[in-house]
């Protein structure tokens, strides 16, 4: 304890008014986020454009949230969606209620559903928050997808 | 010049002054965040105009065009006469203030300040007390508990820096042998400036300065984290404005107050005289923002015993000091 | 017996009903209308378990005494801790308030009452503290339905 | 003129309300008004009808005589500057002086322990971490600590080390916010961002390693649910060399400041014999002299393998408050250190099938993980029957955690010890007689957080 003690608060401010702000400057400027972070989910596909869920329903399971529905459906010969017997006819989030604790990511035994690094997630309705399968699943490649047995048979395409 | 000249010379001269110190108010807002801002580590007001220099309009702008309500439980009359006291008083002494002597322009005789009254510094302190009726009479009328108990809090601490600032002048006063601020400006041109025969009674100004003005430490009729916002709880809109309106201009004046009698005011080589005292102003009011930026608040009961207890009678001392020193010739 | 036990013994014979240790902690179940005494033993005693750490309650709706009342107490040197047990009662379930010896068992007390309707004899401010005064029920009675809002999905099938 | 000549209102008064609905619930019982609704029945009248009711349920004010001076009563909340989240405080002044303070809480109640007992022991560590906000790794420690022991369950080595590394990291932000909240409270607006500049680094730090800033998850019964990522420690040992230096310049600012000295020092003094008995614990009770710190007294998660003091100061004011907690942000950074610098190797998850989900990659080739990761996450794991309570240090006091299992897959019972919502037990006897200033500072070195103390 100095006798300059009450003052050496005046040269912690000066000395902080000489440097740069740490300020971040939101829209313009983004710091990135860290490979682990958890953001907006998504289901994906496999390369040859099949979905990767089953809708086994796990993710509904593990969600402490309750916010995930998962309604499944068989696949036919005719309307082949996903890898597996099944396939979710419904998938939806009800974003307004997740908690963003990756229990589904965990829970998902074939990696089909992950949470991403987009976190910028407001809308301006209720009903905008409760994200569907379309708005959820990875997009369809532009190729349709070859018949896995038969590389190249376009006549096979459509009728796995 | 026929009368009727003065008169319009005096208009026009009246509306420059108001007009430089109301951008100059402007400023302050936005430098004060600025510099707040980057005393913490952040940058401050950026997204209004470049580097956010066009704040101040967009304050207006918003608290123009809030509702302006009066709450149930108000004294409507005083509610809405309270804002515009401290406004009237500030720029009122505005008129004391001696940006530079008298100057020669375009074949005109061009006085640079209002008025040369002889008590100008009783006027000055009295009309910055009358202000801060503005801020008593308005948290009374508000009729609101925290709003009431911080006008309590500015009655006080008004009494009480009051005396101080007061009895810190005397020292300038007996040296200079006027009340008359432009004699004082005079009498310290081209010779030295009062803060180095006066220095205690320079910084006991800048003390009550700070309290007069209602800034941290001294903020305790607003004190945001106590009484949320004290006297000024209930304002919005224009009244609200109009109370941020007379806290800056009074910063403003006072700052030019305390250059006036300590700093030399207009003195200065080179350069024209209210550029001068323009740049003692920036100077004080930097430190007043530095202290913001770097001081908690005082508790009440200890603000009143600082003032009492410490600051008045090391200013009585200083006048006992400067009385003997003069008793004895030295100053001339 | 334990130290613990043998303590609330000597204080106030016949209060102890049950005592053993389970997973590294020490459980005394006492009489109900006992907590005061053997609370004020244990803390004045040669065990000196200064600091009452916590009071909590839980719901057995089919024992006969219901609510399972339990105070943790706490020796501040040594970290030994004691867990003593009290049954309240299925109907109109009561214990005596151990407010006289720990102010602090104030909150904790209102607590139980307001979670689970259990009445302290002597409490001197007896009233809900984290529902809304107004109240109907107590919420963490097994019996108590969780409610909540059903969760908004779309209308597809 | 007078105030309140306006006459009545039309409107709803939720106060009005609150009056109503205390008296209700007092007729419902057949008993009187207890001291805190009677204050909370009268605190404000907003219509002449409520004005004599009020008269007739407050005896304080019937028994206001002519000449007799009355108190004012001030609702400090439950949104208000200081008061740390939705606290409130109903006091009475006499002049500025505090007469008697009344907190008000539950304004926060979500009824986590009894979400907790419909959702898995799985799921509950998502709902306990959102309790006590600033210090959400306590919390889940506490939480995952209790269900191990009902287990009797080995936690491994490394995942020990990687819990007293990020709980000491989440001492340290916790006590960054009410730093730096505290000196805003007090007008001290500058160390407010410092604090919170650097509490953004720490963030930073928890996202990294959790994939979350605040509420995470990271923590699982067992362990840790992934490994530290590469480059952690090297990020977290960077901050804790430049950390001391920060924490000088917040010292620099308050500790030798004399205003701050003047809020803080002779304020808020209660014996620690009366701390005790109030069940207050942590820095409150430390700064009384008593050197009560269940990483010292009964050692955890292998605190006792490391090097650490704890602070304690004998004046049991505000000021003491104050030293004994930055001196821990200090003592915090020592342990990091160390920890740093024996992080040992292995797995981070005890391997019991059981209970911990098995590994990922044998999901792809194991029939058997499959089959065990669907039983974990659909039903959950079971516990056996029993009771456990687990204290720990929490940056706030004794963070406990009673667990009751009626040996299935949900919690029979699970009730938090929040160690806010003991001490905020304090304040009254603390504040009394004090200034309203005073209850500022008072409020602040108490550091309640009202998420843990309503749960």
């Amino acid at each position: 304890m100095g006798v300059l003690d009450p003052f050496k608060g005046f040269g912690v401010t000066f000395r902080t008014l000489l440097t740069k702000p740490v300020t971040i400057g939101y829209p313009e400027h983004r710091t990135p986020v860290y490979p682990r972070f958890r953001g907006r989910h998504r289901l994906w596909r496999f390369e040859n454009g099949l979905e990767k869920c089953v809708g086994c329903s796990l993710c509904a399971a593990a969600c402490p949230a309750d916010c995930i529905r998962v309604v499944a459906e068989e696949n036919t010969p005719g309307n082949r969606v996903s890898a597996g017997e099944r396939y979710a006819r419904i998938y939806e989030i009800n974003m307004a209620r997740c908690i963003f604790c990756g229990y589904c990511e965990v829970a998902c035994p074939f990696d089909a559903i992950t949470l991403e690094h987009s976190y910028e997630l407001s809308e301006y309705t209720r009903e905008a928050l409760i994200y569907t399968k379309d708005v959820l699943l990875e997009p369809a490649p532009k190729q349709p997808p070859l018949h896995p047995n038969v590389p190249g048979d376009p006549s096979l395409v459509g009728d796995v | 010049m026929t009368p009727q000249e003065t008169v319009v010379a005096m208009v026009i001269q009246g509306l420059i002054v108001v007009g430089v110190v109301f951008s100059a108010f402007a400023g302050l807002t936005v430098a004060e965040r600025k510099l707040l801002g980057r005393f913490q580590a952040r940058r401050g007001p950026n997204r209004a105009g470049p580097f956010g220099l066009l704040q101040p309009l967009a304050d207006i702008g918003k608290l123009t065009f809030k509702e302006d309500f009066i709450p149930a439980g108000a004294n409507r009359w005083l509610f809405r006469l309270a804002p515009m006291i401290p406004v009237i008083a500030a720029v009122a002494a505005l008129s004391l203030i001696p940006f530079g002597g008298v100057h020669e322009w375009f074949g005109t005789t061009v006085t640079l300040y209002g008025t040369d009254l002889s008590v100008g510094v009783l006027v000055f302190l009295a009309l910055s007390s009358l202000g801060a009726y503005g801020l008593i009479l308005g948290g009374w009328a508000s009729g609101n508990k925290y709003s009431l108990l911080g006008a309590a809090r500015n009655a006080a601490q008004l009494v009480s820096y009051e005396v101080a600032m007061g009895l810190s002048i005397v020292g300038v006063v007996m040296i200079s042998q006027s009340l008359s601020l432009v004699d004082i400006a005079n009498d310290q041109a081209g010779g030295i400036w009062y803060i180095l025969v006066q220095p205690i009674a320079f910084v006991v100004f800048m003390i009550a300065a700070i309290a007069e003005t209602n800034r941290i430490p001294f903020d305790l009729g607003e004190a945001e984290s106590e009484l949320i916002a004290g006297y000024n709880l209930e304002y919005g809109s224009v009244k609200f404005a109009m109370f941020m309106t007379a806290e800056y201009l009074s910063l403003i004046i006072i700052s030019a107050f305390g250059a006036t009698l300590f700093l030399g005011g207009p003195d200065g080589p080179w350069l024209p005289g209210f550029i001068w005292l323009g740049l003692k102003i920036s100077v004080l009011l930097f430190i007043f923002i530095w202290v913001r930026a770097t001081l908690p608040r005082f508790r009440y009961d200890r603000l009143m015993k600082f003032g009492w207890k410490v600051l008045i009678p090391i200013s009585t001392l200083n006048i006992l000091v400067t009385a003997i020193v003069l008793g004895l010739g030295f100053a001339n | 017996m334990s130290d613990v036990a043998a303590q609330i013994e000597a204080a106030s014979p016949g209060a102890v009903v049950l005592e053993w240790e389970d997973l590294g902690e020490l459980t005394v179940e006492v009489r109900g209308d006992r907590i005061v005494e053997a609370c004020r033993a244990l803390r004045d005693g040669p065990s000196q378990y200064l600091l009452l750490s916590d009071i909590t309650c839980a719901d057995f709706p089919d024992e006969p005494g219901r609510f399972r009342m339990a105070y943790h107490l706490v020796n501040i040197a040594t970290g030994a801790r004691a867990r003593l047990r009290a049954w309240a009662g299925a109907s109109d379930p009561a214990v005596e308030s151990v407010t006289s010896i720990w102010p602090g068992a104030n909150w904790m007390e209102r607590e139980v009452y307001d979670q689970f309707g259990v009445h302290f004899h002597g409490h001197p401010d007896l009233c809900r503290i984290l529902n809304p005064l107004d109240w109907e029920g107590h919420p963490l009675r097994r019996d108590y339905p969780i409610g909540g809002e059903e969760v908004q999905f779309t209308d597809a099938v | 003129m007078t105030m309140g000549t306006a006459g009545p209102r039309s409107g709803n008064f939720p106060i009005a309300a609150e009056s109503r609905e205390a008296r209700e619930a007092a007729a419902r019982d057949g008993r009187a008004l207890t001291p805190t609704e009677r204050i909370i029945a009268g605190v404000e009248a907003r219509t002449p009808e409520e004005a004599i009711e009020r008269t007739l349920t407050n005896e304080m004010l019937a028994d206001a005589r002519p000449g007799v001076r009355q108190p004012m009563l001030i609702n400090l909340g439950p949104n208000h500057p200081s008061t740390h989240g939705v606290l409130r405080l109903i006091v009475e002044l006499d002049g500025e002086v505090v007469r008697e303070v009344t907190p008000v809480i539950g304004y926060l109640h979500t009824g986590i322990e009894k979400q907790c007992e419909n959702k898995t022991w799985w799921q509950g560590i998502t709902l306990v971490t959102r309790m006590d906000y600033l210090a959400p790794f306590a919390n889940i420690k506490a939480y995952t600590m209790s269900v191990e022991r009902l287990l009797q369950m080995e936690v491994p080595a490394r995942a020990q080390w990687i819990r007293v590394l990020l709980a000491e990291m989440n001492r340290l932000a916790s006590h960054l916010v009410w730093l730096g909240t505290s000196g805003l409270e007090l007008g001290a607006m500058s160390v407010f961002f410092y604090c919170y500049r650097e509490r953004d680094e720490m963030l930073d730090l928890f996202e990294m390693v959790s994939g979350e800033r605040m509420n995470h998850r990271y923590f699982q019964v067992g362990g840790c649910s992934d490994d530290l990522p590469p480059g952690f420690i090297e990020r977290v040992r960077a901050f804790t060399e430049e950390m001391p230096a920060r924490i000088d310049d917040y010292e620099a600012l308050l500790t030798g400041n004399p205003i701050w000295k003047d809020r803080m020092v002779g304020i808020g003094v209660l014996p620690a014999e009366q701390l005790l008995a109030l069940g207050v614990t942590g820095p409150t009770l430390r700064a009384a002299g008593v050197p009560y710190d269940l990483r010292k007294v009964a050692p955890y998660s292998g605190y006792q393998h490391f090097e650490f003091d704890v602070p304690t100061a004998t004046e049991g004011d505000c000021y003491a408050r104050y030293l004994v907690r930055v001196r821990e942000m200090r003592e915090s950074l020592r342990i990091i250190r160390q920890v740093l610098d024996g992080m040992p190797e292995g797995p981070v998850i005890a391997d019991d099938r059981k209970v911990v989900l098995p590994p990922r990659e044998e999901l792809a080739y194991s029939m058997e993980a499959l089959i065990h990761h669907f039983k974990l996450v659909s039903e959950g794991f079971t516990v056996p029957a029993g009771e456990a309570y687990v204290a720990i240090e929490s940056p706030r006091g004794e963070m406990g955690c009673y667990a009751v299992s009626d040996g299935g897959p949900r919690p029979y019972r699970i009730h938090m010890r929040d160690p806010s919502f003991v001490n905020l037990q304090a304040t009254a006897p603390l504040c009394k007689g004090g200034y309203l200033a005073d209850l500022i500072a008072i409020v602040a070195t108490l550091d309640p957080v009202m998420g843990g103390v309503d749960r």
